[in-house]
């Protein structure tokens, strides 16, 4: 028996990249005047990016690669799911890192930390995705989490960010701590650490005490919810407004996005792999839990006034539309191979959606915000007239969160995940969400035609700063890759489809 | 009844008073101090459990490092040194509500799954450092190398809130 | 030695971390109070180790690297902690409420 | 060889678009193609009584494929013979008496070039009544003259009257038009075909509750448009309306159509006795009812309505007892005296400046064509040989002699009263109007030859009608040809004694009274009885309470109820979710500790549940 | 495959994208709106005159491509005898409200978006009337809603932006409902495709999916026609609308409704739709008669069009509950005629409101066809017309609806049907009245004191070019109803086989 477990580097090559470049970035950092410091940091994180990206591309074209495997499963596996989610975080990581460069400008916050603490995130969700182990996950999730403690508070002037922070830590170390216990308690149950052992002893459940499987259902439901705090359901999502309207909007992006898609990551590894045996306990869960977060997140997104805090209940109301598919193993038809494999299927599709939608609305929103730093949604009234372009985005962006063309990938999105509720049978929960598509317009809208009414003539004396003297070439291109990926999955979805069904066969792989 | 059921029991019970005293004490140094009490009776604990590796580490991070952290963390933010009222918010009837339910349900749940398991303490194989070391290398390398990012995460990130200039 | 002893304090830890947790408003007897809940998973792992004879030893490894994440935790917290304090002079977690649900004629006025 | 017949309706239709499209550009103005086109009709539709003499039961149908409706195919096109041709012959000859009387009666109306063409419109869907070969190409017409009538009641539409009289006839009549429209589904579904050739061949093949159904239906909405209890109430009103209009709607079209109608359909209710026993009882009620309100008003224009209501009911109450040909007779006799009687009321009007007898009186010195026209007029209305009203109306009441029977004995002797009332208030009327002394201020003055040229010819026509019936003469058979099982017209020499006795002393007693007491009405003999006479029996104060003010107290409910309950509760639902999203802010309050025991108790719910339902 | 169809779609979404990109003047902008509105009916007109008639029942001019094979999405389109009548009528309108903005743009301007809005409408409502994939449908069903919700909003009266606001709520309300049931007809037949559906005519959909479905397309469907109670929105987002906006809401948007219901709910889940038919009649008729009622105490007049609009889509609604080929027909006809008339409705309360600056019935006062007589006059025409006078298009509609209820298909109860139809009866009744009533307070009267020294611009131009075209289509589809009927007659028999 060897000492230590093998490693194939190139599996691992993403993470390593981005971690190294997280250090390199550091190290860079002391040596280069302040004067360079920004520039050197961002194209050093671009650089890093990029490589790990292409990387990845690389890593998708070939066969399916696993290292650090133990006797009855690897630690690792780059297959199509794990690449899906890192081709994702990655790709999200390039918005945001365009979308910092304001923020970092304008926020004074030490470029060389700022840049290393995010590759160290993503270098954390990059492992995420492709761990298969709880151990792995974990330790992967702490290191998602821990980072962004710090870049959440890093507006070091600003006491709102320290509260964020704070808010954010509190809520993350208790989350933990509930997931702690729960594998502490799996382990209990099935004297497995490994996800696989896990899973072969949680699929024996008829062998179980009643009692037993009790505890096991408990456990599911503890482990479970260090993942979703991270996706922001309901009730795990209190930390969520506070959070996003404390933090440099970059990081809000971040968290809004990529933070979830990691947390979506876990929680189908766990669901789909692990938890398989007890999708009868977890399916209602989810499902329950779906309709009210959705709910949720968009009642509270309808009564508020700032820009930030809106789109931060609305992520929480997209968890829900995000959960939905999964919620079909809630019925006894829902949990076959290929309903589940639909469910999969479809999260992963919003998911890439939505990061695209998303995203590009807090571009947006970091564009306004050198304007109208309080981002108050009638700050932005007339700016259809002043800056028609960003109005035109944004609203591009909002109409796709909200599901109707022009924005037509959020609409196929939709399409995609009520179609799994519907066909796993769940259709009352489809009905739930058609609903909340209502509510969520009511204020994706507003915002829109606030946009492209004109100033209302209480308003109209007071000056609107001047729209080119405030343009920003990085968040624009933020902007503008944002808003290209959106028309593209608008107008050709299907590359995203088959890739996430692709991706969604570790739903049906036992 | 055995002895190490006696022995358990009684670093139990200085474990559990402990921990009440923690999240009790008037005074965050005394709930330090009292959390010292409590992690050190946990390692007894794992000596019990025949966790040797464990026993000290929980010894040497817990009680030399984290604790003393927060030592140095109550007394930087200047934190009532006396015995003040305000170090409880009036969240605590629901607090304790929470508390008890949660200690119920999970105590319930543990006990009735696992009533009349037993730990045969003599035949466990022992966790010793050369054990636990073996194992992590040769199963958990990749907890391992992210613990390592992790560990550099927070040395920066706590470096760079806590450092007055840029 | 019975299962049940260390699984029930393991429990009686939980909650008493949860109680801390929710009661506590000083921000560091918060942090403390949550070590005391990861502190009872590590007991759990480390009794259900010895109860299963693992081989590979899971529940310690595990146990090991909670310490360590909790280590690391207690770093970040700390730090967040000294950043709120030299914002805003407390470390009161209830004062911290600017981040909230207010209206908007409120958080005008605060910043200007 | 009758393929040219749509042109009988084309014409004046074609007429209509011109004068109102056109005629500013026209010399000699909108009257040019008002008259040529009615005139046109007139020479097809004389033609047309030239093809149809000698066979007028022979049917000449020309019909193309109109629109598929889901499974059967209407056709459009025209259904000549006898009744039509002769329907049509009379409706032309009005129509342009109109046209021509109206351009002087109407001379200086601002709005006299849509004036004319409605009337063109108006005879040119009377005309698609009368020729048409398919139920809703009759029902256009139908319809089309309802509209035609509204427009034209409504030409003056300064007045609050001639606004509400042209609603009230379009909607009255447009309620029987409901059941007309019904009465059409029943027999057209039931007959796979919605030709009226069809329909009538079909007729005896109904089931009996099918075709009785259908012939109700379809008796409402002759009702309405003929001015029959209970649906008469428009007609006395629409006497807003310029006076030839009245004479049009009077005489030639409208209620001319409801009768026109039963007598073509007329096979359908010959197999539905319930629906003639209806009609006769409603014929019964109407013609005794309306000449009683004749009796007592004192607008000159009214009377003459109330007695249009009256004579319809005899035709009514003609095709009741199968006196099919009697009751058509009627019709044509009816129409040229009417018209005759309207024209000269509209001479008389036009010259005293109002309606009411009250401010008329000794006109005849003045106006002696008009007076002496309108006396002929009179005098065949109140049924006195040889004029055209007397004989045509004996025919019917020896239909229902003949026929017997509850019905028939019922139709007679409500026939004869009718007759001696009819007799009494058409003396009134002329005593009223033409002799004693003038009670009112207006300078009075014969009226010009284009309106008197009708008046004459008119009494030449009343004169002339009355002739077929006598021994040895031409013969109504050589146009009309009375359907199997009815009545063909006979003129007993019982009848005309009886009837003509009866005239002369109601017009006796009547002259007594006007003797007696020149200055007084004769109608004040009647004392306090004279008043529900007046208000025509307060039917229209019965509607009033019964139907106008629910429907209005109805709508102003609806309105409430759509913004106050139906919107409201719309506009609820959104308030309450942003309600809601209120409520569940309160939750982000912004301590975190709030926050935590969320999550805490978020959490032990769960586990709860799901560890609970795990065990269970 | 035939190109017409793309090309139709192209048109008016390549003018929306040069409007929206260019920044062209105000004049250019009118000018494109124009000739893409008249280069898109050229299009449909050449569609229709290649059209094989005497197979109406199949889909024509068909183009199916792959799009989304992960989703069973094709990207299928074509006409048959039901879409070609609407796609027609849409052309028409939209041209005729571009024509309409020449002469006037309302408040506040900017022409350019505003037909840029106009066209993307369009796009959307043609490809809702040629879509044969269930997600395609959809697709152009939603594009409607922001340009709609921006011409509401943006060029709107007083209260344009709850108008605005309830309308684009509630009808997503209802198309989100109806998605859900797409999926349901999705999980259970396995195919998104509109012809394979109808084909299958709900072969294996069991009886209580279908129930499910029609339920759910019937409230999606049945809030864009709108029906009674679900008809809130349209009085509100009428009156509160520009010209041009009201115009294409009654004009053709309405009719997306009752298209998908017989396209889609009574095609593909014929089980489903004899269960609810008669709850679906009843609906309609209360519509009818609460319609009527409500017209009757209406103060405005562009909110009594807007009831008068609830009314007769009632009739249509009728038609298609009775299940038979009558029916189907009467809501085809009915759609058209409802489009035709209400338009030119429209167009004559935007011209009152744009002479008089109030469509308050008491404000107007009265006396307009002495005042303006040729638009009172035209007033006069319409609301004659929308009364349902036979000989002119609305009668056909109401005439066949209540036929279809004479004798009902789908097995439903004859006496219910009975009495519905007399109901309904009772409903063109008072249809009469309220428009008799309406004429009596706008047209007919004095010219009110306050408008007597006002000068008035009677009819321009622009307004005889958009207004002549529907008046000549009323009348002749009124005369001659068969250039509607027998294109739709093979198709509804299709539908019910």
């Amino acid at each position: 028996m060897r000492l230590i477990q093998s490693i194939d580097y190139a599996a691992i090559a993403p993470p390593m990249i981005v971690a190294g470049a997280g250090v390199v970035v550091l190290v860079a950092d002391l040596f280069v005047g302040r004067a360079s410091r920004r520039a050197v940091a961002f194209g050093l994180s671009m650089a890093g990016t990029l490589a790990a990206l292409g990387t990845a591309a690389w890593l998708a074209v070939g066969p399916t690669r696993r290292t650090l495997c133990l006797p009855d499963g690897c630690s690792y596996v780059a297959d199509d799911f794990a690449l899906f989610f890192q081709l994702l975080f990655l790709s999200v990581l390039v918005v945001v890192l365009l979308l910092s460069v304001a923020g970092v400008a304008q926020d004074r916050m030490p470029p060389g930390e700022y840049h290393a603490l995010l590759l160290w995130s993503v270098s954390g969700m990059l492992v995420l995705a492709a761990a298969r182990d709880l151990l792995g996950l974990l330790v992967a999730l702490e290191v998602v989490s821990l980072p962004a403690f710090v870049l959440v508070g890093l507006r070091r002037d600003d006491a709102r960010s320290a509260e964020a922070a704070l808010k954010f830590f509190l809520f993350s170390v208790v989350a933990t701590a509930l997931t702690a216990y729960g594998i502490a308690l799996l382990y209990g149950v099935t004297g497995h650490i490994t996800l696989t052992g896990i899973a072969d002893a949680l699929g024996r459940r008829h062998a179980h005490p009643g009692a037993m499987s009790a505890l096991a259902a408990a456990a599911v439901v503890l482990v479970v919810v260090g993942f979703a705090f991270k996706v922001s359901a309901v009730p795990f999502h209190f930390w969520t407004p506070d959070t996003y309207e404390g933090a440099p909007v970059a990081i809000a992006a971040f968290l809004s996005v990529a933070s979830k898609a990691a947390g979506f990551a876990g929680l189908l590894i766990l669901l789909l792999q692990g938890f398989r045996g007890y999708a009868d306990v977890w399916g209602p869960v989810v499902a329950v839990l779906a309709a009210v977060t959705m709910t949720v997140g968009n009642l509270v997104a309808l009564r508020q006034w700032q820009l930030v805090r809106l789109l931060a209940w609305s992520t929480v109301a997209q968890a829900g539309y995000l959960l939905m598919p999964l919620g079909v193993a809630a019925t006894a038809g829902g949990r076959s191979d290929h309903e589940l494999h639909l469910a999969a299927q479809a999260t992963l599709t919003y998911l890439a959606v939505y990061a695209a939608m998303n995203l590009g609305a807090f571009a947006c929103v970091t564009a306004i915000g050198r304007r109208f730093p309080r981002l108050a949604i009638n700050d932005v009234r007339g700016l259809a007239r002043t800056s028609p372009l960003l109005a035109v985005a944004f609203a591009l962006f909002l109409t796709a969160l909200a599901g109707l063309p022009p924005g037509v990938a959020g609409l196929f999105a939709k399409v995609v995940v009520l179609r799994a509720a519907v066909h796993g049978h769940v259709t009352w929960l489809a009905v739930v969400a058609a609903v909340n598509t209502v509510i969520g317009l009511a204020y994706y809208l507003r915002v829109a035609a606030v946009m492209f009414n004109d100033p209302d003539s209480e308003t109209a004396g007071a000056s609107i700063p001047d729209a080119t003297r405030h343009r920003h070439v990085a968040t624009s291109a933020g902007v503008a890759v944002a808003a290209v990926v959106t028309v593209l999955l608008s107008v050709y979805p299907q590359p995203i489809l088959d890739w996430a069904s692709h991706a969604a066969t570790l739903a049906v792989a036992h | 009844m055995t002895g190490a059921d006696v022995v358990f029991g009684l670093l139990g019970l200085v474990t559990f008073g402990a921990a009440v005293l923690v999240v009790t004490a008037r005074n965050v140094i005394h709930a330090a101090l009292w959390l010292v009490v409590s992690l050190g009776g946990l390692a007894g604990c794992y000596l019990v459990l025949t966790a040797e590796f464990v026993a000290w580490v929980q010894v040497l991070i817990y009680i030399g490092a984290v604790v003393v952290l927060m030592l140095f963390g109550a007394m930087l933010t200047r934190a009532p040194i006396g015995h003040l009222q305000e170090l409880d918010s009036r969240n605590r009837p629901v607090a304790a509500v929470a508390a008890l339910a949660t200690a119920g349900v999970l105590g319930t749940l543990v006990v009735t799954a696992f009533k009349g398991a037993y730990v045969d303490i003599h035949h466990t194989a022992i966790g010793d450092g050369r054990a636990l070391g073996g194992a992590v290398f040769r199963y958990f390398v990749l907890p391992f190398e992210a613990a390592s990012v992790l560990l550099l995460a927070a040395l920066v990130g706590a470096i760079v809130l806590t450092r007055r200039e840029i | 030695m019975h299962l049940s002893l260390a699984v029930v304090l393991s429990a009686l830890l939980f909650g008493v971390g949860v109680y801390g947790v929710l009661a506590r408003r000083n921000a560091v007897a918060l942090l403390m109070a949550v070590e005391l809940m990861l502190n009872a998973a590590n007991l759990d792992l480390v009794a259900f180790d010895a109860y299963w004879r693992d081989r590979l030893h899971g529940g310690q490894v595990f146990a090991l690297f909670l310490v360590v994440i909790a280590a690391a935790e207690v770093g970040v917290g700390l730090a967040i902690v000294l950043a709120v304090f030299r914002l805003r002079d407390t470390s009161a977690v209830d004062e911290l409420t600017e981040l909230a649900e207010h209206e908007p004629a409120q958080v005008a006025d605060v910043s200007g | 060889m009758s393929h040219w017949a749509w042109l009988i309706p084309a014409l004046p239709a074609f007429a209509a678009v011109v004068g109102l499209f056109a005629s500013r550009w026209l010399p000699g103005g909108p009257a040019v193609p008002a008259i040529a086109g009615t005139a046109g009709a007139l020479v097809a539709a004389v033609a047309a009584l030239a093809v149809v003499e000698g066979d007028p039961a022979k049917v000449r149908e020309s019909a193309v494929p109109w629109s598929p409706i889901g499974g059967i195919t209407l056709h459009v096109g025209t259904r000549l013979d006898g009744l039509a041709a002769v329907i049509a012959v009379m409706v032309c000859v009005v129509a342009l008496l109109v046209q021509v009387y109206s351009t002087a009666y109407m001379a200086g109306d601002p709005r006299y070039s849509t004036y004319a063409a409605e009337v063109s419109l108006f005879t040119a869907a009377m005309l698609l009544v009368v020729i048409a070969s398919d139920l809703f190409e009759l029902l256009i017409g139908w319809e089309v003259m309802g509209l035609c009538s509204y427009l034209l009641i409504g030409h003056y539409w300064q007045t609050e009257g001639a606004r509400a009289a042209a609603v009230k006839a379009f909607i009255t009549t447009r309620i029987g038009d409901t059941g007309f429209l019904f009465g059409i589904f029943v027999l057209g579904v039931g007959a796979h075909t919605f030709d009226i050739s069809g329909v009538t061949r079909h007729a005896a093949a109904y089931p009996h509750t099918t075709v009785t159904a259908g012939a109700l239906l379809l008796l409402a909405g002759v009702v309405g448009k003929s001015a029959q209890f209970p649906l008469h109430v428009w007609l006395p009103d629409a006497m807003a309306g310029p006076t030839p209009i009245s004479a049009l709607i009077h005489a030639a079209t409208m209620v001319a159509a409801g009768i026109f109608v039963l007598a073509r359909l007329y096979p359908v209710f010959q197999a539905a006795p319930v629906a003639l026993t209806v009609l006769g009882i409603i014929a019964c009620i109407t013609m005794l009812g309306a000449a009683l309100a004749a009796l007592a008003d004192d607008d000159l224009k009214r009377v003459l309505a109330w007695s249009t209501v009256s004579q319809l009911a005899y035709m009514a109450a003609g095709l009741a007892v199968g006196g099919w040909t009697a009751s058509v007779y009627h019709l044509l006799t009816h129409a040229a005296f009417k018209a005759l009687l309207f024209l000269a009321a509209g001479s008389v009007l036009r010259t005293v400046g109002t309606n009411l007898m009250s401010e008329m009186g000794g006109l005849w010195r003045a106006m002696p064509v008009t007076s002496v026209t309108a006396a002929v007029g009179a005098l065949a209305l109140a049924g006195v040989p040889p004029l055209a009203g007397a004989f045509s109306k004996d025919g019917i009441l020896g239909a229902a002699r003949e026929r017997g029977g509850t019905l028939g004995t019922a139709v007679f002797v409500v026939g004869l009263v009718t007759l001696a009332v009819t007799a009494a208030y058409v003396t009134r009327l002329f005593v009223r109007t033409f002799l004693g002394d003038y009670r009112g201020r207006a300078q009075l003055h014969e009226s010009p030859l284009v309106m008197t040229g009708p008046l004459v010819l008119l009494a030449v026509f009343v004169v002339a009608l009355g002739l077929p019936v006598l021994p040895h003469s031409y013969g109504v058979s050589r146009w009309l040809d009375a359907p199997p099982g009815t009545r063909a017209l006979h003129v007993g020499i019982g009848e005309v004694a009886l009837t003509t006795v009866i005239a002369l002393v109601a017009i006796g007693s009547v002259a007594l009274l006007h003797r007696r007491r020149p200055a007084d009405d004769p109608v004040a003999v009647l004392g306090p009885v004279a008043r529900p006479l007046a208000r025509a029996f307060y039917v229209d104060d019965a509607y009033d309470v019964a139907l106008v003010r629910p429907v209005r107290a109805l709508a102003r409910g609806v309105v409430r109820v759509d913004s106050g309950g139906v919107d409201a509760a719309v506009v609820d639902v959104g308030r309450t979710a942003g309600f809601a999203g209120g409520l569940l802010r309160r939750l982000q309050r912004g301590n975190i500790q709030g926050y935590l025991t969320g999550l805490v108790a978020g959490v032990l719910v769960v586990v709860l549940s799901v560890s609970l339902a795990v065990a269970r | 495959m035939s190109p017409t169809l793309p090309v139709l779609l192209a048109v008016p979404a390549a003018g929306a994208a040069v409007l929206a990109v260019a920044t062209v003047s105000d004049r250019v902008a009118r000018i494109i709106g124009v000739v893409t509105t008249s280069a898109t009916l050229v299009v449909s007109v050449v569609l229709a005159a290649r059209f094989d008639y005497g197979s109406g029942a199949h889909l024509q001019h068909v183009v199916d491509v792959g799009w989304l094979p992960a989703l069973d999405v094709r990207f299928h389109v074509g006409v048959d005898g039901i879409s070609l009548p609407l796609v027609l009528l849409t052309t028409l309108l939209t041209l005729l409200c571009a024509i309409h903005t020449v002469s006037s743009t309302p408040e506040p301007g900017r022409p350019r978006q505003l037909l840029a809005l106009m066209l993307l409408l369009e796009v959307g409502v043609l490809g809702t009337f040629v879509a044969a994939d269930l997600v395609v449908f959809f697709v152009f069903f939603e594009i409607v809603l922001i340009p709609m919700y921006f011409l509401i909003n943006i060029w709107g009266g007083p209260g344009r932006r709850v108008a605005a606001v309830k309308f684009i709520l509630y009808t997503l309300l209802g198309s989100a409902l109806m998605l859900v049931g797409f999926l349901v007809i999705y999980s259970q037949a396995g195919s998104f495709d509109m012809v394979a559906l109808g084909h299958a005519h709900g072969a294996h959909i069991s009886a209580g999916m279908q129930l499910l479905a029609f339920v759910l397309l019937m409230l999606g469907f049945g809030i864009k026609s709108p029906m009674w109670p679900l008809h809130t929105w349209l009085p509100d987002a009428h009156t509160e609308a520009p010209t041009v906006g009201s115009v294409l809401l009654a004009g053709v948007l309405l009719k997306m409704g009752t298209y998908g219901l017989i396209r889609i709910a009574v095609d593909e889940v014929p089980d489903g739709a004899r269960r609810v038919a008669p709850a679906l009649a009843i609906l309609a008729v209360v519509g009818i008669g609460y319609a009527a009622l409500a017209c009757l105490g209406q103060r405005d007049l562009k909110r009594l069009i807007a009831f008068s609009s609830v009314g007769h889509m009632g009739f249509v609604l009728l038609g298609i509950a009775t299940l038979t080929p009558i029916g189907l027909q009467a809501a085809l006809i009915g759609n058209v005629a409802h489009g035709v008339i209400t338009g030119l409705l429209f167009f004559l309360a935007g011209a009152v409101k744009d002479r008089f600056h109030t469509s308050d019935l008491d404000e107007l006062g009265g006396g307009l066809l002495a005042k303006l007589p040729m638009t009172g006059g035209v007033v006069l025409f319409a609301a004659i017309a929308s009364l349902g006078l036979p000989g002119l298009a609305g009668f056909w509609g109401e005439m066949l609806a209540m036929l279809g209820a004479y004798s009902p298909g789908g097995g439903s109860s004859r006496p219910l049907f009975l009495t519905l139809m007399a109901l309904a009866g009772i409903g063109t009744v008072l249809t009469a009245v309220y428009f008799l009533a309406m004429l009596r307070r706008v047209d007919f009267g004095l010219v009110a004191d306050r408008w007597r020294d006002t000068a008035m611009r009677d009819v321009a131009v622009a307004d005889v070019v958009a207004w002549t075209p529907l008046v000549v289509l009323a009348v002749a589809i009124g005369v001659w109803p068969r250039i509607v009927l027998a294109v739709g007659e093979s198709a509804v028999s299709g539908l019910l086989r």
